[in-house]
């Protein structure tokens, strides 16, 4: 038995209604209880901000893409270059940073848990590897099924049930977590080097639409009553003029659960765009925050991009080519046969450009228009907005108006008439950050039964605690200290093991990684179907019985089952 | 007994729908792979036990007495080199880089004399790629530039390509066009529909020209390139820009000759060019099973795929300068240690002969080219046939290795943990 | 001041040094200062008989003179942003990386990498210059971007690789595909070349030897008379495979294709 | 009879590569292919050996005659018969010379030396159990 107290914590706990009381937080065997014996270690956390564990609810940091993207950058590796020290291995990179550079990264910010924003199922096994290479945080995988033949065949058919029962085979069969449509159909297209430009266009070869497969989806994913949404990243992504398609996305999604949203939107700054070229481009953060005001059934995060060189990644094959032709920089590709695709270009957000402050100004728009902090979660699809380490100063931006200014006066002249940024006043308070980093993404990722985004008994103990005294700080003028104060905690708490003090992990890794296995009637289960396994060893070139993630690649695996009602 | 869909270690088309039949510790058959997939399951000449050189010879030693001698070598030196990693699974991979983290070693795989110049250029590029199966299902168009896949991949045509029926691809032969580009006619280049004969050396002018036939700047070319004329250029780049999914595979022919990785990259930048026509992809056929996995396993640990320099704590990486062969080359390694692979066939002789100035160790389950020019060396399993593991076909899709027969000899990733965790030891004290 | 370095024998002598720390700025605060050898770390002084002469004020008041053994010593100058460096014999290499001021004088022959992604100052090499001679880096999108680079003999493979600024000049021939990727500056090969300036973007490459192997992909636009080298060029632009804006400007009548 | 080297997979090699102490593997990868003009010019017939020299070394062949090969190239299968000619330069890209490396071909009665003499030539100990 391992017991732990911390003393004198500022507590802000959204999901239990606690906001800046000072207390005392007991740990048991990784969980927070009611007390501990007067033998527990103890820690005092010197009135300062105390959180729980923070949360990304969408970012890139394992698999496929991600280590190509790492794979062609020597010229990245050599930023943020460590050695090995302590208990820390080496690290290198600065936007596509190792594995230990990330979770090392995470951890000293307070990160605990990370959801991998795409998982090709075929290349599944390599996510697991790195998940387990991955030392402190929990881990789980969006999985793609975008440009999935079985599941298009299945939409086609109007077979919902056959949908459910393809989804429940596959997440089982690749350890994933929940569903991911990137440019649904676009990518099955991107393989004749072709996209899509609306949701109601047929896919080649398939006679499915986006929004056929969109809803389908969607009713799939809450018949398998899987714990998070449908997570979609919508079509004509990067296009002036998209927020249209967004609107009528979110149109389609019914409010059809009542524990969290039916659809998670992601990265939706880069899907907020108004003007019809590169050269009138404007924000539309009103017209689709007035959306999302309106429906309790979604929620988006932000996609907020910031200045500086980072790197694109991301199963949209298509639109990374309208990249390529664009920036003329280096240009990967990867398409995943029957299932996606992918590719992988570096940029530079500069603020000489007007496109990148315009984009630079919806991100913050989103969260600011946003009535319910629930509804627009903090993220910058790490790495394509802005590598992670950026999201302190995302934080400062969010709780005050005159940072904000002072940036906006750095910004092309032209930001303004195409920008509702500068007429915004809303500065968030702690609680409100609060949601959009930790509770807000447990809710819409379905991880409070597993006891993830909150201090109440019985949670894990994941908790971060900032060298910030919020009762004596006012973010809306001293933002610097708030940005520091996030960039590194005092300790970073996992399971009630401190694995992070004063910016250095300071243990081994032992982190988990979540993932979902639904079960659906035999009657219907594709396993066992002849159409299903001929299709499968015919078109696929990997035999179905070497297809499954084998067991040895989740050694921390902590497996949902779910039911499914059909 | 008969075990199914088990997955060939020999190249890097990792097929997966090979059956083989075991009795006890013996193959006696291996069904639907290719004759090198035949020869590697019925590999001979493992070497028995750990064999130590002596004044006078060699001698058996134990597997203990072989990992301290390991250990000490590896500790006393001053610039170690890790070399190899291709025919064994991940596992292993990543504790040998692990060890020359701890060590302050430099550490290269076999790419550096197979498909290094291809990383090289898709650092300066990128990689318009894709799994095989897109092709297999797609492609009507495909180009075998500078290899011969015949003799190095032989499944690859029938498998993923020209004989393979996909999708849309229904008739096989029929339905695709088969383009080969090659200095000398190779049996690859009787099936094709197109053989582009190229003037040794000359591969980057002719993929220059193509570039630039492709942007309609024909009439700024000679009416013959590298020995090709215009007009089959001509002909090619139409063929190309008229495919509805065309795929180029390329090997050793362009990595090799004179501009090494430049060819590579001027390959990659026909391809996006042609990718503002039609959709094309180009891809290296590597050649050990699972050399690509070594790129994988030592980028995420170090962010570079190949030739990682630990000597300065941090990670360090230079091509030229921190490859394998340069570094034997110029005498600078002092200690050197061989896993799953055989320098002293593949390395330039001029290079390999400092190894056998060096105390060298070799893991490695067979007896090799390397042996004589080792001080130390200890069997162990073979991955894929007494050891289980994960492997990354040549296009990076990820297959789990299958243990089909049991066998006395220890894991080469047990081999590796007990060195480094003694090394570890070592450093503590 | 003058602080003259001269190598000591080594126990090892075929092990490379590192010593980026060999830089005037450095010798102001003394001679403390450490290198590597391997991936052990040493004081200067065990790899170094060390003299100092006279003192200085400012770091531009600084030389440095390097002798004995030095080919094996990697990543002297790297940095550098004032003073001198003159090496008496053949430097190891990455001599002069990043570069930003001063000047680096190589009695000798430079091994690879002289003066990769160099900024400014300038550098002189009396011997031969090794491949990659300025340069950029694995991956990087610019090489040398300011400065000067000077080779009385030949240098390698690659020379002047995506170059993007600056100025380099080799009086002798270069290897393979000197001025590849190149995208500004100015290149001036004194003697022959081998493949110049494939997939070149911009800048000038002036070449006063013979060609060999010219890439089929530059279009020939005059003929022209070059005061500046008192002699008649055939002038290209190119590289067309890659919508290239480059000047190639080739002594005529001695282009062999 | 002055060539051009180029080495290659070729598929005896690759069967034999896991068997490198037997005699197919010093068979597969000994052989030194060449144009039936080239073996005219100098005199022989496949089957006959050659003694090939290059900057790097010297090593003795079996030719074969193969119309595939061009005129003025030979062909030896990647091993260490190969590699005893391949200079390890590398023009500091990590890649040697494999493909190009000039050579001088002349005709010899001198034998092929099996893979551990070659080894021992480079100051290596052969290992026979």
């Amino acid at each position: 038995m391992t017991e732990l107290l911390v003393k004198n914590a500022c507590v802000f706990d959204p999901l239990n209604g606690i906001s800046m009381e000072m207390m005392d937080i007991s740990i048991r065997d990784g969980r927070v209880v009611e007390s501990v014996s007067a033998t527990a270690d103890v820690i005092d956390a010197h009135g300062c901000l105390t959180l729980p564990g923070g949360i990304d609810s969408h970012s890139h940091v394992c698999g496929t893409k991600v280590n190509f993207g790492r794979y062609m950058s020597p010229e990245d590796m050599r930023a943020g270059r460590t050695a090995r020290r302590g208990k820390m291995h080496i690290t290198s990179g600065y936007y596509v940073p190792t594995t230990y550079g990330n979770s090392y990264r995470y951890s000293t910010m307070g990160y605990t848990t990370v959801l991998e924003g795409a998982m090709a199922p075929l290349e599944a096994r390599h996510t697991h590897e790195e998940f387990t290479a991955t030392p402190h945080q929990d881990m789980m995988a969006n999985t793609l099924f975008d440009g999935n033949w079985a599941i298009m065949e299945a939409v086609q058919k109007r077979d919902t049930r056959r949908a459910a029962a393809i989804v429940a085979w596959m997440l089982s069969a690749v350890k994933g977590y929940s569903i991911k449509l990137t440019n649904p159909g676009g990518t099955e297209a991107w393989g004749w080097g072709e996209d899509l430009t609306s949701i109601h266009e047929l896919v080649p070869n398939f006679n499915v639409t986006p929004a056929e497969i969109i809803t389908t989806m969607i009713a799939a994913n809450e018949l398998l009553h899987l714990p998070h949404s449908v997570h979609l990243h919508c079509n004509n992504l990067g296009k002036p003029g998209n927020y249209e398609t967004t609107l009528e996305t979110f149109d389609l999604v019914p409010d059809r659960n009542n524990g969290r949203q039916t659809l998670y939107a992601t990265h939706v700054q880069f899907h907020a765009y108004g003007g019809t070229t590169w050269r009138n481009i404007n924000s539309k953060a009103e017209e689709i925050t007035r959306s999302v005001n309106a429906k309790p059934q979604i929620v988006m995060d932000m996609g907020q991009i910031m200045f500086g060189r980072t790197m694109t990644m991301t199963a949209d094959g298509p639109m990374e080519f309208n990249l390529y032709c664009l920036h003329h920089n280096k240009w990967s590709n990867h398409d995943v046969e029957l299932e996606t695709a992918s590719g992988i270009i570096p940029v530079l957000y500069s603020k000489k450009s007007l496109v990148n402050c315009v984009m630079w100004a919806i991100g913050l728009e989103l969260a600011l228009l946003t009535k319910n902090p629930y509804q627009c979660l903090l993220a910058t699809d790490n790495p394509n907005g802005a590598p992670f380490v950026k999201y302190p100063e995302i934080i400062g931006l969010l709780m005050s108006k005159r940072y904000r200014d002072e940036e906006f006066a750095t910004l092309h002249e032209g930001t303004g008439q195409r920008t509702v940024i500068s007429s915004i006043d809303r500065e968030m308070d702690w609680n409100e950050v609060a949601i959009m980093t930790r509770a807000g993404q447990a809710k819409a990722l379905g991880i409070i039964p597993q006891g993830k985004g909150h201090l109440g008994v019985g949670a894990e103990a994941d908790i971060a605690i900032y060298p910030i005294r919020c009762r004596d700080v006012d973010p809306s003028t001293e933002y610097r200290k708030v940005i520091e104060g996030f960039q590194k905690t005092m300790y970073t708490i996992k399971r009630g093991r401190i694995i992070a003090r004063d910016g250095e992990v300071i243990v081994e890794g032992a982190n988990s990684t979540f993932w979902v296995n639904p079960s659906v009637p035999e009657e219907i289960s594709v396993a066992s179907d002849p159409e299903f396994v001929k299709k499968f060893e015919e078109y696929y070139t990997v035999r179905m019985g070497n297809y499954p993630v084998q067991d040895v690649y989740l050694p921390r695996g902590k497996c949902i089952r779910t039911e499914a009602v059909l | 007994m008969i075990i199914k869909d088990v997955v060939c270690p020999f190249c890097g088309c990792l097929c997966d729908d090979l059956d083989v039949e075991v009795d006890g510790q013996k193959i006696v058959k291996v069904q639907n792979g290719c004759t090198l997939a035949e020869s590697t399951f019925t590999g001979s000449n493992r070497l028995p036990a750990p064999i130590r050189r002596t004044a006078s010879g060699w001698e058996a030693i134990s597997y203990d007495d072989a990992i301290r001698d390991a250990v000490d070598i590896l500790l006393s030196a001053d610039r170690p080199l890790l070399y190899g990693w291709s025919s064994t699974h991940g596992e292993t991979q990543s504790f040998g880089v692990h060890i020359a983290e701890l060590i302050g070693g430099v550490i290269d795989n076999t790419s550096t004399v197979c498909h290094g110049p291809s990383i090289l250029a898709i650092q300066e590029v990128g990689h318009p790629g894709c799994t095989l199966g897109q092709v297999k299902n797609r492609a009507d168009v495909i180009v075998y530039w500078g290899c011969n896949p015949t003799e190095a991949h032989p499944r690859h045509m029938s498998r993923y390509t020209t004989f393979a029926t996909g999708f849309f691809v229904p008739e096989a032969q029929r339905g695709r066009t088969v383009i080969v580009v090659d200095t000398r006619r190779t049996e690859s280049a009787e099936i094709a529909d197109e053989f582009i004969r190229i003037k040794r050396g000359g591969d980057y002018e002719v993929l220059s020209a193509l570039r630039a036939i492709v942007r309609g700047k024909c009439e700024v070319l000679p009416r013959e390139v590298a020995g090709v004329s215009r007009e089959q250029l001509v002909r090619i780049a139409e063929i190309c820009k008229k495919a509805k999914f065309g795929a180029i595979f390329f090997g050793l022919g362009l990595t090799m000759s004179a501009g090494k990785y430049k060819n590579v990259r001027n390959a990659i930048e026909l391809t996006d060019e042609l990718n503002r026509h039609t959709k094309f992809t180009i891809s290296p056929l590597r050649g050990h099973a699972n050399v690509y996995g070594s790129n994988e396993v030592f980028t995420w640990i170090t962010g570079y795929p190949y030739a990682v320099d630990f000597a300065r704590g941090i990670a360090f990486y230079n091509p030229g300068e921190t490859t394998a062969v340069d570094i034997l080359r110029r005498g600078e390694c002092d200690a050197a240690l061989i896993v799953a692979s055989d320098p002293g066939a593949h390395f330039p002789h001029s290079a390999a002969a400092h190894l056998a100035k060096i105390p060298t160790i070799l893991i490695d389950p067979h007896q090799t080219a390397t042996t004589p020019l080792c001080r130390l060396q200890i069997p162990c399993t073979m991955a894929g046939i007494d050891a289980e593991g994960t492997a990354y076909r040549m296009d990076g899709v990820p297959i789990r290795y299958k243990k089909i027969i049991e066998s006395s000899y220890p894991d080469d990733a047990d081999l590796l943990r007990q060195i480094h965790d003694r090394i570890m030891e070592a450093k503590r004290a | 001041m003058r602080v003259i370095l001269e190598t000591k024998k080594r126990i090892k002598p075929f092990l490379p040094v590192e010593a980026e720390s060999i830089i005037p700025r450095n010798f102001l605060k003394g001679t403390d200062l450490t290198v590597y050898e391997g991936n052990k770390e040493r004081a200067l002084s065990e790899l170094f008989w060390i003299f100092v002469e006279g003192t200085a004020v400012s770091p531009d008041k600084v030389e440095i003179v390097l002798k004995g053994d030095t080919a094996r010593i990697k990543r002297v100058g790297e940095y550098m942003d004032t003073g001198a460096i003159r090496i008496v014999g053949n430097i190891g290499m990455h001599c002069g990386n990043f570069m930003s001021g001063g000047l680096i004088e190589i009695g000798g022959n430079a091994d690879a990498w002289l003066g990769r992604e160099m900024l400014d100052g300038s550098i002189v090499c009396h011997g031969d210059a090794g491949h990659y001679c300025a340069s950029g880096y694995r991956g990087e999108k610019h090489g040398m971007k300011g400065g000067r680079v000077e080779v009385m003999g030949n240098a390698g493979d690659f020379c002047a690789e995506y170059l993007t600024g600056g100025d380099v000049y080799i009086h002798g021939s270069c290897g393979d595909m000197a001025g590849v990727e190149m995208k500004g500056g100015q290149l001036v090969i004194g003697g022959d070349a081998i493949r110049p300036c494939g997939n070149m973007k911009n800048g000038t490459c002036v070449i006063l030897g013979r060609v060999h192997k010219m890439i089929p992909t530059f279009e020939k636009t005059e003929r022209r008379v070059l005061p500046e080298w008192n002699i008649t060029a055939d002038v290209f632009k190119g590289d067309v495979a890659n919508r290239g804006k480059g000047t190639l400007m080739i002594k005529i009548p001695e282009l062999i294709q | 009879m002055k060539a051009t080297l180029n080495t290659g997979r070729t598929i005896h090699q690759g069967m034999a590569v896991e068997h490198k102490s037997s005699p197919d593997y010093t068979a597969a990868v000994s052989i030194c292919y060449m144009n039936p003009v080239d073996l005219m010019d100098l005199g022989i017939e496949g089957g006959a050996r050659v003694s090939v020299t290059s900057r790097a070394g010297r090593i003795v062949l079996t030719t074969r005659a193969a119309e595939e090969v061009n005129q003025g190239e030979v062909f030896v299968p990647l091993g260490p018969y190969a590699n005893h000619l391949i200079s390890a330069d590398t023009h500091a890209t990590g890649m040697p010379d494999f493909k190009g490396e000039p050579v001088d071909v002349t005709s010899t009665h001198e034998l092929v030396k099996d893979i551990d003499s070659v080894m021992e030539e480079l100051g290596g100990v052969r290992y026979d159990h």
